[in-house]
């Protein structure tokens, strides 16, 4: 008579014959019949895309969700099978996750921190997904992270460059195959200092918010332990278009080099004004001033047309790479969508298919299960050559790419030239370098 | 019955009704079908929202339905509520009750100082100053109060404010026994703690911190009833109505306006207070222009000045902005399935840019078309089915007369 | 003093686009007393004028070269515009590169037919309706034209540059004897400073002495009245509308190469452009330049890098506490008229 | 000394000299006109009276205390009220409750929060303002929008809502401007009752002649801003100083 849980595909079959139900009490939703939250009973699973489907990343989310979309597929044995050919775990079958045959929700998260927990909260208590995934912005990356901490569910990280979302606002839960800003840094700088030279000095223009914070901090830091000096560091209203007033003192204050800690449409706004603004002509101290956008998208870059060409920065992935595991994934995804994935929706991808490999060899959904399955995980064979994802703070450690606004760009996909893979023991810091300091994991919560 | 007349008494059992079976009305389909996956709303989350926004709405309608005050920035004391619950729940406990009655009290004092600053001007200008000074509140909580590096981190920025595992609380503890942190609740009752209940295919869920929610909304919509029908109510739709003949009256206007204006405060942080204690997260883009205009938008779709309106509003507008968003490809083809397949693909094709990432699109169009339709909002659309079935009736009985 | 002369550069810069947008909103709210929420959205599609007469320039057809291949490793299909093939391929390629000023042009009849459509279809039947609702409808409708944008042209930015010749800067340090690169401004920035200066002057001389604008005028001083004199006043603001929209529009085809124009930059111009409306006063078309010229060169002072270091956060918010300050100071903003939406 | 006491106003509206040297005094319980050809300053010195005006020079007392500089509603709380030329009411509200709204002015002073109890349940007010419709002729009315009725009765329910607060001194601006001759005379016998019904002063600015010569006891004549003559009405008919300024006809 009284059979209560909260995952919904199992309930057809365990429900009460007629009249009424009851009730127990349950926390979170999660019910003590089930082992754990959204314990899926029938033959299926749901795991809940939450990305950015209004507002200005919804390009980038639109590409999430084609490689999520992809990587169902694969998972259910359909397709060519991408990356799952070349991954080094083969616990994979091509036949859903345990058996499961995988089926997914989405949501908008807006790329506002409220409307992204609202949409995972509705994907969770509605849907009954057993893990959220997704989201172009690391606000939106932590407060959904806390979120599904909180609910017991697990979080896999989509773009979310912060150095926060790793560092002090950690969560058991939550894990983050993209790289961040530290690493964007340590990869950077040494190409810096080989092209432009060691005496050089830096003037940051940095989006007021905290991923900007993270990126000026990690950037000066990398680029004065090599010999820069950074002039000045000025915080620009996320809200701005224009940022002609903020760019026309670079010139006037002796340096050299500037640093755009932007991205998105701040990105595309401020290159094209500093572009404007004749900088890339100029020269000063008589060095030939540049410029650096540390953070690149393509999708970002194409908005900033033909100011990009020459322009150095890091990217997590790009579908030029020539190894056999990104040449799976860009084929198998260019022949459904008649374009190139982003590096978004690598990460993505890659995301979903740690996940569903990390159930295969716990054995379980329990999210604890899982999350022991992914810590310490070494692996290869989704791109970025052998890949950490580190016990003490979830971040995966791989290969950081520096690349190049393209001078002859073939398509309007051919935007970026990979100058150089920077290798993994580059950028890999202690669990507790300062920048990440203050938080921590916590317990794996099942809910 | 408590002091409102007959037809208020209906009407505040109906919105009580309403919100107290809500867990059935809103759950029409069965589990697992198609139509729950597309337009059930009955999980926690969804119901929590319309009722919180129903508190929010019917405050601001109290301002503007009754002395036609348009605040622009009303969201300012939403997000004001919200951070003042939260850092409740950070420095003291967990305990919900507390955190709201702080947020209210926030709230108000801002509202007072926001009012006295504004109410100098009216019309468009008074809504261009509550609009530049929300803005100002919300731009300073985005960076400059919210910079976690710096000593003065008062709203955590672009993430939101949000509990951490070091919060040292007063009462109760920073971490659980298990390693989480605390969960917000009522005297030991878990907001988020939830009764479940099978009925056939059906399934309900009774969630603690909606009927929280829920109860509380009832009272505000009780006392809101009362304003409107009090002496101040019928001042205040003096000052909407006359202001130069309030002060050839010895009527001093600006204390009315004052007065309402720190009340719609009071409930928008009320509302705020509960948003962060259903989930203790607050966001700046609580307090961005785009909701400062939502929250008009829901007062006009419901009807302006009316009693009722505002909880119509506010429920149409969060159940189509949530439902819709969540609409994607695979629902459409799973939902249209018994068609033809080319005529399923046609008309897919064609609803995809209506739901899922389109529902902006949806949400637009249906704005124009309430309002151009239904010029008093959602509650006219009421009156007008009202009347299509009295006279109807009436016809009906017309027809009858002669045969007899 | 050189990084005040070029913030001054910067804020006439700021504040031609401002202005621009903002003259129209006070045209349509002047003449037709309506408060038009999707005027952003007209200056977005006016943008999107730019972007679309560039992309059919560029209409290409595909041509294969065996020689290189694609990121799938098929032969790479190189794009061919049309223009090149019709034109030869100079003037095909000058065409391309000239596109942003030609879709002025182009703009024009677009943006007069949308505002017609936009003026007959919907907002005259809000005339006689609360404020309120034309801010609803015209919202709703900004927010349909802008998710209509989108699905044609997605989320992102789209690079539309300005014509070769325009591109790069100019050193007015040189010019009036400060260092090399003290005060450097982009040409195009000059050449939109110029035109918004050229379009502000026309639309005052239009009103000012032309009957046409004469009989605007007194209607925008009494409607009533002039309604008696049996002049068909409805028909000439259904022209005025027209020509709000298409100054809002030739505003955003020229701001296309400045920022990348996206589907939302109408939203991101709403606000500031009603703040600036009403800072000049409500009903005033002087005012509303004015204002717009005064925050556009307040927000370029802000900031500067000292005026941030004394207050940290000023350029954050510094329109709307200008906003505040003048409308707490002038009743009804620096020109406004009495009793012009007070109620 | 009477209940109003005008001494030497003067007002200026940039180069024009709208009031010049004004002195007035209004009699207790008696009904004072001030008539006089347009642009004389009749408006601006009843402008002045009851605070939306400051005059540049003189005073104003009412009952011994100073109305200067203070706001209308201070003004009215000392028992000044004024009807306006075109009614002024609560249009979106109905009979009832514009007559209640004075009623509650009168009783809990310019502002008190009384926001949860009942309207209705007011049982004094309800009386009194009942009574008061009563009295004038608008019970039948009572539930009607104020907007839909007819000037004649928005007229009426103007000067109700003045007369329910009890005034010492009733103001009244052309109160038959633009009436038909019936509703003229309709306005002139509601006046009329009032004073001899009522303890009140009424100090009434007019146009017309008929309702004039009908009501006042007292009438000041008002020339280019300044006081002409002031008499009864029976002088003032046959003064020639008033015949050559106001009503036009050479001595």
């Amino acid at each position: 008579m009284s059979k209560s849980n909260f995952t919904r595909r199992g309930m057809l079959k365990t429900s009460a014959l007629a009249g009424a139900g009851v009730a127990l009490p349950t926390i979170f939703t999660a019910s003590s019949a089930a082992a754990y939250m959204n314990e899926p009973k029938g033959g299926s699973v749901t795991l809940g895309f939450n990305v950015p489907q209004t507002g200005a990343y919804a390009d980038e989310g639109a590409d999430e969700l084609r490689a999520y979309e992809l990587a169902v597929e694969h998972l259910n044995g359909g397709g060519d099978g991408g990356m799952m050919n070349t991954f080094s775990s083969k616990a994979l079958q091509g036949n859903g996750i345990l058996g499961k045959k995988v089926e997914y929700v989405t949501g908008d998260t807006q790329t506002k921190s409220d409307a992204a927990r609202a949409s995972a909260k509705s994907m969770i208590e509605k849907d009954g997904a057993i893990m959220i995934t997704g989201g172009s912005s690391s606000g939106v990356a932590v407060a959904v992270q806390g979120l599904c901490q909180e609910a017991g569910i697990i979080f896999m990280a989509g773009l979310t460059h912060s150095n926060d979302t790793t560092g002090k606002d950690k969560k058991a839960n939550g894990f983050r195959h993209f790289f961040n800003a530290y690493m964007s840094a340590a990869a950077l700088a040494p190409v810096l200092k080989n092209r432009y030279g060691a005496d050089r000095k830096a003037y940051h223009l940095t989006a007021d918010y905290t991923w900007g914070w993270t990126q000026e901090e990690s950037i000066a830091a990398a680029t004065e332990e090599m010999g820069w000096e950074t002039v000045n560091k000025v915080r620009t209203p996320l809200a701005a278009t224009d940022f002609s007033s903020y760019i026309a003192p670079v010139l006037n204050s002796g340096a050299d080099v500037l640093v755009l800690n932007h991205y998105g449409g701040n990105m595309v706004n401020s290159l094209t004004n500093a572009v404007q603004f004749g900088l890339r002509e100029k020269m000063v101290n008589g060095k030939q001033f540049e410029i650096v956008v540390p953070l690149y998208s393509r999708l970002m870059a194409r908005g900033a047309g033909e100011n990009v060409k020459g322009i150095l920065g890091s990217t997590n992935w790009h579908w030029s790479l020539t190894d056999e595991a990104s040449q799976a994934f860009v084929k198998s995804f260019g022949e459904k969508f008649g374009f190139p994935p982003s590096q978004a929706a690598h990460t993505c991808y890659v995301q979903t298919l740690l996940y569903a490999d990390a159930c295969e060899r716990a054995g379980t959904f329990n999210p604890c299960g899982i999350g022991e399955a992914l810590e310490g995980f070494e692996f290869d064979g989704l791109g970025n050559g052998p890949t950490l994802y580190r016990a003490g703070d979830h971040q995966c450690f791989k290969d950081v790419l520096v690349v190049k606004g393209k001078e002859n760009p073939t398509s309007e996909f051919d935007l970026l030239e990979v100058v150089e893979i920077t290798p993994r023991a580059q950028v890999e810091y202690p669990v507790d370098h300062p920048m990440f300091a203050g938080g921590a994991l916590g317990a794996c919560n099942a809910g | 019955m408590l002091g409102l007349n007959k037809k208020d008494t209906l009407l505040f059992w109906i919105v009580a009704a309403l919100a107290l079976l809500a867990p059935f009305i809103l759950n029409p389909f069965p589990e697992g079908s198609s139509l729950a996956q597309m337009f059930n709303a009955g999980y926690p989350d969804l119901m929590q929202r319309f009722v919180i926004f129903g508190i929010l709405v019917i405050g601001f309608n109290i301002l503007f339905g009754l002395t036609g005050y348009l605040s622009f920035g009303h969201a300012a004391f939403l997000g004001i509520g919200s951070y003042s619950a939260v850092w409740m729940f950070k420095l003291v406990g967990m305990n919900v009750i507390p955190a709201i009655l702080l947020a209210m009290i926030v709230s108000g004092v801002f509202a007072l100082l926001i009012g006295y600053i504004s109410l100098r001007r009216s019309g468009i200008y008074f809504s261009i100053l509550t609009l530049a000074i929300a803005q100002m509140c919300y731009n300073l909580a985005y960076s400059v109060l919210g910079n976690p590096s710096s000593n003065f981190n008062l709203t955590n920025g672009e993430t939101g404010l949000q509990l951490s595992l070091d919060d040292a609380r007063i009462l109760g503890e920073s971490v659980t026994a298990e390693g989480a942190l605390p969960v917000t609740n009522f005297f030991g009752l878990a907001m988020r703690s939830s009764y479940q209940m099978d009925v056939g295919g059906w399934l309900f869920t009774f969630n603690a911190g909606y009927y929280l929610s829920a109860i509380i909304m009832l009272v505000s919509f009780y006392v809101s009833i009362r304003i409107f029908r009090s002496p101040f109510g019928l001042m205040l739709r003096a000052v909407k109505s006359n202001q130069q003949r309030m002060n050839y009256t010895g009527l001093n206007t600006r204390p009315y306006i004052l007065a309402a204006f720190v009340i719609s405060g009071i409930y928008a942080g009320l509302a705020g207070g509960l948003l962060s204690s259903m989930d203790p997260l607050a966001g700046a883009e609580r307090m961005h222009w785009t909701a400062s205009g939502e929250i008009v938008i829901m007062a006009i779709l419901g009807g302006v000045g009316t009693l009722i309106g505002p909880v119509l509003g506010a429920g149409f507008n969060e159940y189509f902005k949530n439902i819709l968003s969540k609409i994607n490809d695979n629902v459409l083809h799973d939902w249209l399935g018994f068609l033809p397949d080319g005529f399923e693909n046609l008309l897919v094709g064609f609803l995809h840019y209506f739901v899922g990432k389109g529902w902006h699109l949806t949400l637009g169009i249906m704005f124009m078309l309430v309002i151009i339709f239904l010029p008093g909002g959602l509650v006219q659309g009421g009156q007008r089915i009202a009347r299509l079935f009295r006279r109807k009736k009436n016809s009906d009985e017309t027809q009858q007369t002669p045969a007899e | 003093m050189d990084a005040i002369i070029l913030q001054i550069l910067n804020g006439l810069d700021k504040g031609s686009a401002y202005a621009l947008i903002a003259l129209g909103l006070t045209l349509i709210f002047g003449t037709l007393g309506v408060v038009n929420f999707a005027h952003g959205a007209l200056f977005m599609i006016g943008a999107f004028c730019a972007v679309t007469l560039n992309k059919l320039l560029s209409l290409s057809y595909m041509v294969e070269d065996p020689t290189r291949t694609d990121f799938l490793g098929k032969p790479l299909q190189v794009a061919t515009p049309y223009v090149h093939g019709w034109f030869g391929e100079a003037t095909g390629e000058a065409l391309i590169d000239w596109s942003v000023p030609l879709a002025i042009l182009f703009s024009i009849p677009v943006m007069i037919a949308v505002g017609f459509i936009m003026e007959r279809g919907l907002i005259k039947h809000f005339y006689k309706r609360p404020h309120a609702d034309q801010i609803l409808v015209t919202f709703g409708l900004a927010i349909v034209l802008q998710e209509l944008i989108k699905s044609f042209y997605g989320a992102n930015p789209i690079p539309t540059p300005a014509p070769e010749v325009f591109r790069g800067s100019f050193d007015f340090g040189v010019m009036l004897g400060f260092d090399p690169n003290a005060i450097i401004y982009p040409y195009w920035r000059m050449v939109y400073f110029a035109f918004s200066a050229l379009i502000i002057g026309a639309v005052f001389a239009f009103l000012r002495f032309t009957t046409f604008g004469m009989v605007v005028r007194a209607g925008m001083a009494d409607r009533e009245t002039v309604g008696l004199l049996g002049i068909n006043i409805d028909k000439r603001f259904t022209i005025m509308f027209g020509l709000a929209a298409a100054v809002a529009g030739v505003a955003g085809v020229m701001y296309a190469p400045i920022n990348s124009p996206n589907y939302h930059m109408g939203m991101d111009f709403l606000v500031l452009s009603f703040v600036v409306v009403v800072v000049g006063g409500m009903g005033s078309l002087p005012g509303a330049v004015l204002a717009g010229f005064m925050l556009g060169i307040l927000e370029a002072f802000a900031s500067m890098n000292q005026v941030k270091a004394i207050i940290p956060g000023i350029d954050q918010i510094i329109i709307y506490l200008i906003a505040i300050i003048i409308i707490l100071t002038r009743p009804r903003g620096l020109m406004g008229k009495k009793g012009v939406m007070e109620e | 000394m009477g209940i109003l006491e005008v001494k030497n106003v003067g007002k200026r509206f940039g180069g024009l000299q709208a009031l010049n040297n004004v002195n007035l005094s209004v009699a207790e319980n008696t009904c004072h006109a001030i008539i006089g050809p347009n642009g004389a300053g009749k408006s601006t010195l009843l402008n002045c009276f009851v605070g939306k005006l400051i005059p540049d020079t003189g005073s104003v007392m009412f009952d011994g205390q100073s109305v200067l500089g203070r706001t209308p509603y201070e003004i009215n709380q000392m028992g000044i009220s004024r009807v306006f030329q075109t009614p002024e009411i609560f249009a979106d509200l109905s009979v009832m409750e514009n007559m209640m709204i004075p009623v509650f002015a009168k009783r809990d002073g310019s502002f008190r929060m009384h926001a949860l109890e009942g309207m209705m349940g007011e049982k004094d007010i309800v009386e009194k303002a009942e009574a008061m419709l009563e009295d004038m002729g608008l019970a039948n009315k009572r539930e009607m929008q104020a907007s839909s009725m007819s000037r004649g009765d928005k007229r009426r329910l103007e000067i109700a809502m003045c007369l329910s607060q009890e005034p010492r001194l009733l103001l009244l601006d052309e109160p038959t401007a633009g009436m038909a001759r019936a509703d003229t005379n309709n306005t002139i016998d509601l006046l009329k009752q009032i004073k001899e019904e009522r303890d009140i002063t009424i100090a009434i600015i007019e146009h017309d002649m008929h309702v004039v010569f009908s009501l006042a006891d007292r009438i000041t004549v008002l020339a280019q801003g300044t006081p002409l003559v002031e008499d009864s009405p029976e002088n003032i008919k046959g003064h020639p100083k008033v015949r050559e300024a106001y009503l036009g006809e050479a001595a």
